[in-house]
């Protein structure tokens, strides 16, 4: 019987292209709803998965950094990453793994076979939910301010430097938002909003009526 | 109440977290006669001061915790320990 | 001094410094033949239809405040009576015609506005509630309508009703005799009329124990002293739980936050009570002009008539997206109540396990309407020691047994 | 002349720039800087308005946010502004506004005469009359009563303006730009502090914007303009002026206030959002909001040309404009003595000083007299007179105890009364934050009780009026506050010194009497009224009434009289109206109580509040990855969609022309006979696993699990622990310790939050992890007859064969290249696939299975079809066939229960009234007409009668025409209704008609269950 772990959280091993709530038009509306200070746009399609277990257990860090490089970010609402991985912490036994499209299957791989190996009373797993989510990054010196207009998160350099990411809610809607050095290789940091897939362009909408506000008459 | 602190996250708005209410136990279901089952789903203590209660950061960390709270005034009075931030 | 137009150009005459106080404001005596704990509507209520019904000679309602302070004085003041199940429906209808005479046998202008109460549809599951609602009311003698988009637009030509909405209104339940009255006037003209038949209003009289002897109830001790009687009544509200455990056991309740609002008020401009449960606001205008607005409970159980500014925005969200002419009036006061919400959004009302000891309960956010009935039925069930049939289903058994009377649906957000 | 009473020079205007505005029809013109009352007052305009219920002509009270009488209807549609106080109306050029409560206008009112029938509408009249008849009440006599009630008019069109939120989070908010907050803020703030200073007005700078003292030997306002530049350099700063904190909540560390945009800019909409509204969340809050002045309780105290002391002197000195000519000043205290003297010193003619006490002394009273005023002392204004403006004030000498006056009588004219009852410092967010004020004696006002968790509160807000003090104690809170919140060491700088002019003595003077027969003299002429609550025609005469009629707690009197009650909400009358309710008790004003204090400070326009949370971003819209591809189908512009939750579900594909009906006609017969595809993604999906999966789930669901072999697939049932049917679903098992479990679209976040709530909280030791995976896959359901047969060609890897892939099992590969998890469930009866395919694959799914399908009759249809074909077959839809008070007994599927272990809802089916057997369950209808659909929620009777009340047996939970069955079926709950299979019942129709029904088993499609198998 056939695996369902065996499914691929990555694109390329099927034919046809898959659907993206962001193309094309939408990225054309947020990029042009862009001001001087705030630019909003896609983020890059990256294979997210979902790792569980015990933070305690040390052979589930070992594990981790094993398959992926990286540890479990030690403090709360924080990430750790590399050039290739992010892990981000999503609760006291959970984190987010963001990975090149090309590494998801891999990583979903190793770190079953790896958690398979872990005892039972640490509960690890992974899951595939490259899907669940979609990611816009907001950058600029007025990001913050964007945001601030429907998030109630203390995203004040001061409380949520780079490294930071927090859960919370972004125009009503549940985000995750994490605060990146750098976004795309371009040398500036972004806030990479992550929300659910079924949301996402209610999310971009959102924005886009928020960017209004930023506009200077005549621009 | 605008703000509810989260023993993992720290405090963040309202609008994050649901509450479950007070917390009851769950009788063993064999013995229960009906009115300690009716008890149990329906009776709460309902306190006019300090009452230990049940929230879920259900926009953050979906983790459940238990805290406890003035129903007089809404001020919370004893909130879980945060997780050291390190 | 009976009140009319005639006693008001009498006492104008005399520059109205003979109006005789409504109530008086009597001692505590040491015992009475019934105490009701609670000068809110209810209570208020309860001890004028003792009086007057019932012949219980010594009645005294104790109030811990000023009689009226709690949610008497803070609903959205909604009247109907089309409830879903027939009990309720029973019920309330039983107080709706209480309402129709009401100034007149209080004597008391209570400003009984019967212009309509509308419940919005919003979703096919919202159509289909609907319907079911209004079938049910129509063979338990309510009246009860339907008004399609195009009936509802020229009914209440405010609401917003294009397709293209958010949650468009796919229509509406009209109930006619439904409406609206002065909270105030209530509570003052059953406590006026109950005054008169003899009942010794007692404010700032906190009960702080209720005493038992052999299972049964003794009386009440009060921050104005001990007070015998032989059958005490809980009709407190938000506080019934705290009652309630002075007495030794607990109720099926939670107080949480209700939060209600005004506007400035304007000239005349919504002649109707407008409600939405999908998108949780209701609104409807006073006779001095504010709009009259309402929202769903804050989900903390709480007890500080105070709630969330969260809510109040959301409930500005929905009002101005079924209401765009509204955007550009303006937020006046907003409090909050405390209300007393039962698992299935049905009163309590009946027997308490303490003999002698009753209870009038749970009415949660949509008691008001129910005020006069609910008293009448209440001083039945108190002088004869047993339910009224129009609140047999209501008694506290129910939550052992499981026949809930699940209203949910039908009292819908808060009102 | 242009702007008669208008100062040569002097003021915060701007004369380079003047602006042409209308009043009441009128043209005038005024100066930026200046408001719509200061404007009206340089050209003369002193008649803006008529009281609520006598419609007396009422003038401009105050200059600020406490007016109560200066409301004007502001701007045209659509840009109307109902309500606004002329106070804090920025002028603007073209700026339109009307006098309200007057018709035709102001000067002409037609219901002016209502002040001679004020002894017919004393306090609460309307709740002694009317009495006659409900009728005449609902039709005549409330509709006068609202005619003549409220204020402005609500707009004709929909509000053209945006408005938006900020959210911000700050180590010390200060409310209030007076001397006090600016000092306050600035000492938080040089700590490197986030630091939020907030104020209503247009600049900081607050009283001292107006008045003429020195600090460190300079004018004020270069003190304020020197605070203002350092904090405009200091990054962690922000000032936010024209913005009013609103309310206070979350024991006082989150502050609400609105910030206005555009108003004060153009009258057409200016660029970006109207409002902002803030909500500030902050480590400490210091309030820095000053101090009303109390006018005083006196006959006749509402006539245009009446003031306060500290409001003439604003206009005169900050807005140079001259409420007067010749002024009288009417006091309690020195301070006000200010006012005379500054104005007098502008060109204004002091008439003289009407003092309350008997032997007022000091220096104010020195330099009053040297500069030749004319001081009355121990004297009071008794009278006043004039039609349209004052023309003249009647004085008496006070009697010693003050409560009543003496003659001679002294008629001085004049055109502007000055009064100062004292001050009453602004603690109304103090209050809303639980904080408690009491009397203090020495300040002659009620101020904050200082407590653990409360808010800071300095300057004249506390009581602290000397303005060295004020600023030496805001210095130092604005420190302390600071390294309160981690910043600083709590040390502040020196004050600047001041030039003291402050003088705290003063004396109370609550009322001058009205009353004859209290021992005095009857004074003024007979009807005169002396105002408490301007705006709503409170009279001290009033809450006399109120308290002989047994209204002695304040919130009883407030509520009767309707003092405190308007949208000033009794800023100017709060404090006099409990003193005069006290001494009519017979007490002080230490036993006077206030009224309780609510959010709003001033009132907050509705679509700041609701931001842009309004129209189509109420809420989220929640979109399927086939959302384009519904929208596109279909002749008439795509899916006709419903709301299900969050989510647009399509609910029929019409095709050009189509009715409802008949594309659900065309929909139901292509999937009974050829095929159907549904996008089914909405449901909820969550990934079960752990070692301790199958215990958790066994308690979970009322359905077996355990005995669940791996590739298999059941349906279950969720309930609450009270027995009742909340959810239902089905499982799939992965692996032994893994699941795949679906939710219904609605109560998919419910769910799995239900299920996290009993393993986090209740179940901690069970190792099971929980995951929404709603998202992670699309969901296309294939079920026909031919569906088989669609699908093989494109899963060329799976046997499709009832054999190898049977009924409720699930099998993993590709399907059109895609990796896909395939279950063969049926809500439908037929042969059924429900493919799950990654989200992102959704489309490519549906395009590939419409490719091989089209030519075959497969047919996309929405909810409704969905809904028909699971009727047909008396499957149940959590929601419609249930309301919560629905067992799943109740719907037939006892069968499906565990009967030895516990799980959620057991015991609570097994309480008595669950096991009644005259419950109300599941049955089918069948109509004796074939095409009568039954509305859905109909009542079920056993035989119609005009009797009422007339008792139910149950209601329709759902009635469709069946295209497949040939006629209507229905499905319905009925008491008892096992026992009354074949029997006939009534359904009454709303047009008075009836439906008869025979009572049927609910299944009217494929009883046997063989087409699911193809
Ligand atoms: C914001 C809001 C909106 C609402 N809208 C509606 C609506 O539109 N329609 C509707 O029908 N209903 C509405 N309700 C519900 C309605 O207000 C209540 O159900 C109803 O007023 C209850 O009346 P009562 O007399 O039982 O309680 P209350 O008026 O609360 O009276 C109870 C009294 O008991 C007193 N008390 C408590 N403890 C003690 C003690 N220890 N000793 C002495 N006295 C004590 C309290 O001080 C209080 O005065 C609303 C409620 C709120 C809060
Ligand atoms: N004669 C007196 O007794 C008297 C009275 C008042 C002020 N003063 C003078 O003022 C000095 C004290 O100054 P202060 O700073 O305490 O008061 P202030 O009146 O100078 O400043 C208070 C400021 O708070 C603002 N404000 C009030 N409520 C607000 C709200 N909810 N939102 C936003 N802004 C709000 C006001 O617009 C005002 O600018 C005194 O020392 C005295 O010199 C004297
Ligand atoms: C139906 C209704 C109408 C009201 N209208 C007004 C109003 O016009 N002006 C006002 O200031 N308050 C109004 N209120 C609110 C009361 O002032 C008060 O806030 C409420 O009774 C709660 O009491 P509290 O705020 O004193 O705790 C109204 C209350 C109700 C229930
Ligand atoms: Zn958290």
């Amino acid at each position: 019987m056939a695996k369902a772990k065996e499914m691929t959280p990555e694109g390329n091993t099927v034919e046809h292209g898959g659907f993206d709530p962001l193309a094309a038009d939408w990225r054309d509306r947020l990029s042009q709803s862009g001001t001087a200070t705030i630019q909003v746009d896609a983020a890059p399609c990256q294979a997210q998965l979902t790792l569980r277990g015990d933070p305690a257990d040390p052979a589930f860090a070992k594990a981790v950094e094993a398959q992926t490089g990286l540890l479990p970010p030690p403090v709360a609402n924080t990430l750790t990453a590399d050039e290739h991985c992010r892990l981000l912490w999503l609760g006291p036994d959970e984190w987010m793994l963001l990975a090149p499209p090309h590494q998801g299957a891999l990583l979903l791989s190793g770190l079953t076979v790896a958690f398979a190996a872990l005892s039972p009373a640490t509960n690890a797993m992974v899951i595939d939910t490259s899907e669940t989510r979609r990611a816009l990054d907001v950058w600029g010196p007025d990001a913050v301010q964007l945001l601030e207009r429907g998030c109630a998160l203390d995203l004040h350099p001061r409380a949520f430097p780079i490294g930071r990411c927090a859960q919370g809610l972004l125009a009503g809607l549940p985000v995750l938002i994490a605060h990146l050095p750098r976004r795309n290789g371009a040398n500036h940091p972004c806030l990479r909003i992550f929300a659910r897939t079924s949301m996402v362009r209610h999310l971009a909408w959102w924005l886009v009526d928020a960017l209004a506000e930023f506009r200077r008459p005549g621009k | 109440m605008e703000r509810i602190p989260c023993p993992h996250c720290g405090p963040r708005p309202l609008a994050e977290f649901s509450y479950g209410g007070e917390v009851v136990p769950r009788p063993d279901p064999e013995p229960a006669d009906d009115a300690t089952w009716g008890a149990y789903l329906y009776v709460r203590s309902n306190p006019k001061g300090p009452q230990s209660e049940r929230w879920v950061h259900i926009h953050g960390c979906r983790r459940w915790f238990t805290l406890t709270r003035d129903t007089a005034t809404h001020r919370i009075l004893d909130t879980p320990l945060r997780k050291e931030e390190a | 001094m009976r009140h009319s137009f005639f006693s008001l150009i009498r006492n104008a005459l005399g520059h109205h410094r003979e109006w005789p106080p409504l109530w008086r404001d009597p001692d505590p005596k040491a015992a009475y033949d019934v105490i009701i704990i609670g000068g809110g509507g209810h209570g208020l209520a309860t001890a004028y239809y003792l009086a007057k019904e019932q012949g219980l000679g010594r009645i005294a309602v104790v109030e811990k405040g000023w009689i009226g302070g709690g949610n008497s004085a803070r609903n959205t003041t909604i009247v109907r009576s089309n409830y879903l199940w027939d009990a309720s429906a029973h019920l309330y209808e039983h107080s709706l015609r209480i309402w129709e005479g009401l100034s007149r046998e209080l004597n008391f202008n209570v400003m009984f506005s019967q212009r309509g109460v509308l419940n919005l549809a919003h979703s096919l599951h919202d159509v289909r509630d609907a319907h079911r609602r209004i079938r049910a009311n129509d063979l338990n003698g309510i009246d009860a309508e339907w008004l399609d988009p195009t009936k509802l637009a020229s009914y209440c030509p405010l609401l917003d009703i294009s397709p293209e909405a958010r949650y468009p209104i796919l229509g509406a339940t009209l109930q006619r005799r439904g409406g609206t009255a002065r909270h105030d006037a209530v509570v003052w003209g059953f406590a006026r009329a109950a005054d008169r038949l003899g009942v010794d209003i007692l404010q700032h009289c906190e009960v702080t124990g209720i005493p038992r002897e052999g299972g049964k109830v003794t009386g009440v001790e009060t921050t104005r002293g001990v007070i015998k009687a032989p059958k005490v009544a809980i009709v407190a509200a938000g506080h019934a739980g705290t009652l309630a455990a002075m007495a030794g056991f607990r109720l099926p309740l939670v107080s949480h936050p209700l939060q209600a609002l005004v506007s400035e008020p304007m000239k005349p401009l919504l002649d109707c009570v407008v409600m939405s449960n999908a998108v949780h606001v209701y609104v409807s205008q006073s006779d001095k002009g504010e709009l009259v607005i309402g929202a769903g409970i804050d989900p903390y159980a709480g007890y500080a008539q105070k709630g969330s500014f969260s809510i109040i925005t959301e409930q500005m969200g929905a009002l101005v997206s079924l209401f765009p002419r509204f955007s550009r009036l303006r937020m006046m006061r907003s409090w909050g109540g405390i209300v007393d919400t039962a698992p299935d959004a049905s009163p309590i009302i009946g027997k308490s396990p303490v003999e002698g000891l009753y209870l009038n309960c749970g009415w949660g956010t949509g008691g008001f309407k129910a005020t006069p009935g609910s008293g009448q039925v209440f001083a039945q069930t108190i002088a004869r020691d047993a339910p009224h049939p129009l609140v047999v289903p209501f008694t506290l058994d129910r939550f052992t047994t499981g026949a809930l009377v699940d209203e949910h649906g039908a009292a819908g957000v808060a009102h | 002349m242009e702007q008669p009473f208008r100062l040569k020079a002097g003021g915060r205007i701007d004369r380079t720039r003047p602006l042409r505005f209308v009043f009441d029809g009128k043209g005038y013109s005024g100066y930026a800087g200046d408001t719509l009352a200061s404007a009206l007052i340089a050209n003369g305009v002193h008649l803006v308005g008529r009281s609520f219920k006598y419609h007396r002509p009422r003038g401009i009270l105050s200059a600020g946010a406490e007016e109560p009488n200066a409301l004007v209807q502001l701007g045209l549609e659509p840009r109307l502004v109902p309500n606004a106080r002329a106070t804090q109306v920025d002028l603007i050029h073209g700026l339109e506004a009307d006098p309200v409560n007057c018709w035709p206008n102001v000067r002409r009112d037609v219901l002016a005469g209502l002040g001679l029938a004020a002894p017919l509408m004393p306090a609460g009249f309307y709740y002694k009359t009317f009495l006659a008849s409900r009728h005449l009440w609902r039709h005549v006599f409330e509709p006068l009563i609202r005619r003549a009630a409220g204020w402005g008019r609500v707009p004709e069109d929909p509000d053209p303006d945006v408005y938006t939120h900020r959210h911000l989070h700050r180590d010390v908010v200060v409310v209030g730009a007076g001397p006090a907050g600016l000092a306050a803020a600035l000492a938080a703030a040089r700590t490197g502090a986030r630091v939020a200073l907030i104020d209503e007005g247009t600049e900081p700078g607050g009283s001292l914007l107006g008045q003429t003292r020195t600090l460190d030997g300079h004018p004020a306002d270069q003190w304020v303009a020197e605070g203002r530049e350092e904090l405009s350099h200091l990054p962690e700063v922000l000032v936010l002026t024209r913005t009013t904190a609103a309310g206070l909540y979350d024991d006082g560390t989150t502050v609400v206030a609105e910030e206005r945009l555009t108003d004060h800019l153009t009258s057409h909409g200016g660029h970006g959002p109207r409002a902002r509204l803030w909500w500030l969340t902050s480590k400490t809050v210091i309030l820095a909001t000053g101090a009303h002045e109390r006018p005083i309780v006196f006959p006749e105290n509402d006539r245009p040309g009446i003031m306060l002391a500290s409001a003439a002197r604003t206009y005169a000195l900050r807005y140079g404009a001259l409420p007067g000519k010749r002024m009288v000043l009417f006091t309690t205290n020195s301070a006000a003595y200010e006012s005379a003297i500054d104005l007098q010193s502008r060109g204004l003619r002091v008439e003289a000083i009407v003092d309350a006490r008997p032997d007022p002394s000091g220096p104010h009273v020195d330099m009053a007299e040297a500069l030749g005023i004319h001081i009355h002392k121990g004297c009071a204004v008794t009278a006043t007179d004039g039609r349209h403006h004052l023309e003249s004030v009647e004085i008496m000498l006070l009697s010693p105890d003050l409560r009543t006056v003496q003659a001679p009588r002294k008629l001085i004219e004049c055109d502007l009364l000055c009064v100062s009852g004292g001050w009453s410092p602004v603690a109304h967010l103090y209050r809303h934050a639980g904080g408690q004020v009491e009397w203090n004696a020495e300040v002659r006002g009620f101020t904050p009780v200082p407590g653990p968790g409360l808010p800071r509160v300095v300057g004249s807000a506390a009581g602290t009026h000397a303005l060295s003090q004020a600023l030496e104690r805001a210095l130092t809170a604005g420190a302390e506050a600071a390294r309160e919140a981690g910043f600083g060491d709590g040390s502040a700088s020196s004050a600047p010194r001041v030039t003291e002019t402050d003088a705290l003595d003063g004396m109370d003077l609550w009322r001058v009497s009205d009353q004859p027969g209290d021992g005095g003299r009857a004074i003024g002429r007979p009807g005169h009224l002396s105002f408490v609550d301007l705006q709503n025609d409170a009279t001290a005469a009033d809450i006399d009434q109120a308290h002989r009629e047994g209204l002695t707690n304040v919130e009883h009197m407030k509520r009767y009289t309707l003092t405190g009650f308007g949208t000033d909400q009794g800023k100017t009358s709060q404090v006099n109206g409990a003193v005069i309710l006290a001494r009519a008790v017979g007490e002080g004003p230490e036993a006077a109580r206030l009224t309780a204090q609510r959010p709003p400070y001033t009132p907050i326009t509705f679509g700041t509040l609701a931001g842009r949370r309004v129209g189509g971003l109420l809420d989220t819209v929640r979109e399927t990855a086939l959302q384009d591809i519904h929208r596109d189908l279909g002749k008439n512009g795509g899916a006709v969609f419903e709301p299900v939750g969050q989510w647009l579900r399509p609910r029929f594909y019409p095709k050009a022309g189509e009715t409802m009906d008949r594309a659900v006609a065309r929909e139901c017969r292509a999937a009974r006979q050829e095929a159907g595809l549904l996008d089914a993604s909405t449901l909820g999906k969550i990934d079960a696993q752990g070692p301790d999966v199958v215990e958790f789930l066994e308690r979970i669901y009322a359905t077996p699990v355990a005995s669940l072999p791996i590739g298999k697939v059941r349906y279950g049932l969720v309930c609450k622990d009270d027995g009742m049917l909340v959810d239902d679903g089905t499982l799939a098992r992965l692996e032994e310790t893994h699941f795949h479990l679906t939710t219904t679209t609605g109560n998919a976040a419910w769910t799995l939050n239900w299920m996290e709530e009993w393993l986090q909280t209740e179940w901690p030791d069970l190792r099971v992890r929980l995951t929404s995976v709603t998202e992670q896959w699309a969901v296309l359901a294939l079920s026909g007859p031919k569906a088989r047969e669609i699908l093989a060609p494109l899963a060329p890897g799976m046997d499709l064969s009832v054999e190898a892939f049977p009924f409720m099992t699930w099998r993993a590969g590709a399907v059109a290249g895609i990796p896909a998890r395939v279950f063969r469930v049926s809500f439908t009866g037929e042969l059924s696939f429900e493919i799950n395919v990654p989200w992102r694959y959704g489309p490519a799914l549906w395009k590939a299975l419409l490719a091989k399908g089209a030519p075959l009759g497969l047919t996309p249809h929405g909810t409704e079809t969905m809904h028909v074909l699971r009727a047909e077959k008396g499957f149940i839809l959590v929601g419609q066939e249930t309301d919560g008070s629905v067992t799943p007994r109740d719907l037939g599927l006892g069968g499906m229960l565990k009967t030895k272990r516990d799980f959620i809802g057991k015991r609570g089916m097994a309480r008595s009234d669950l096991q009644r057997p005259d419950r109300k369950v599941l049955v089918g209808l069948r109509t004796d007409d074939p095409a009568q659909v039954l509305p859905e929620g109909s009542p079920i009777v056993e035989a119609m009668s005009s009797a009422r009340p007339l008792p139910m047996l149950g209601h329709v939970t759902s009635s469709y025409l069946s295209p497949m069955v040939g006629r209507v079926i229905a499905l319905a709950l009925v008491k008892g209704g096992r026992e009354r299979l074949g029997q006939t019942l009534q359904v009454p129709l709303e047009d008075g008609d009836l439906a008869k029904v025979t009572v049927v088993e609910p299944v009217f499609w494929d009883p046997e269950g063989k087409r699911r198998d193809g």
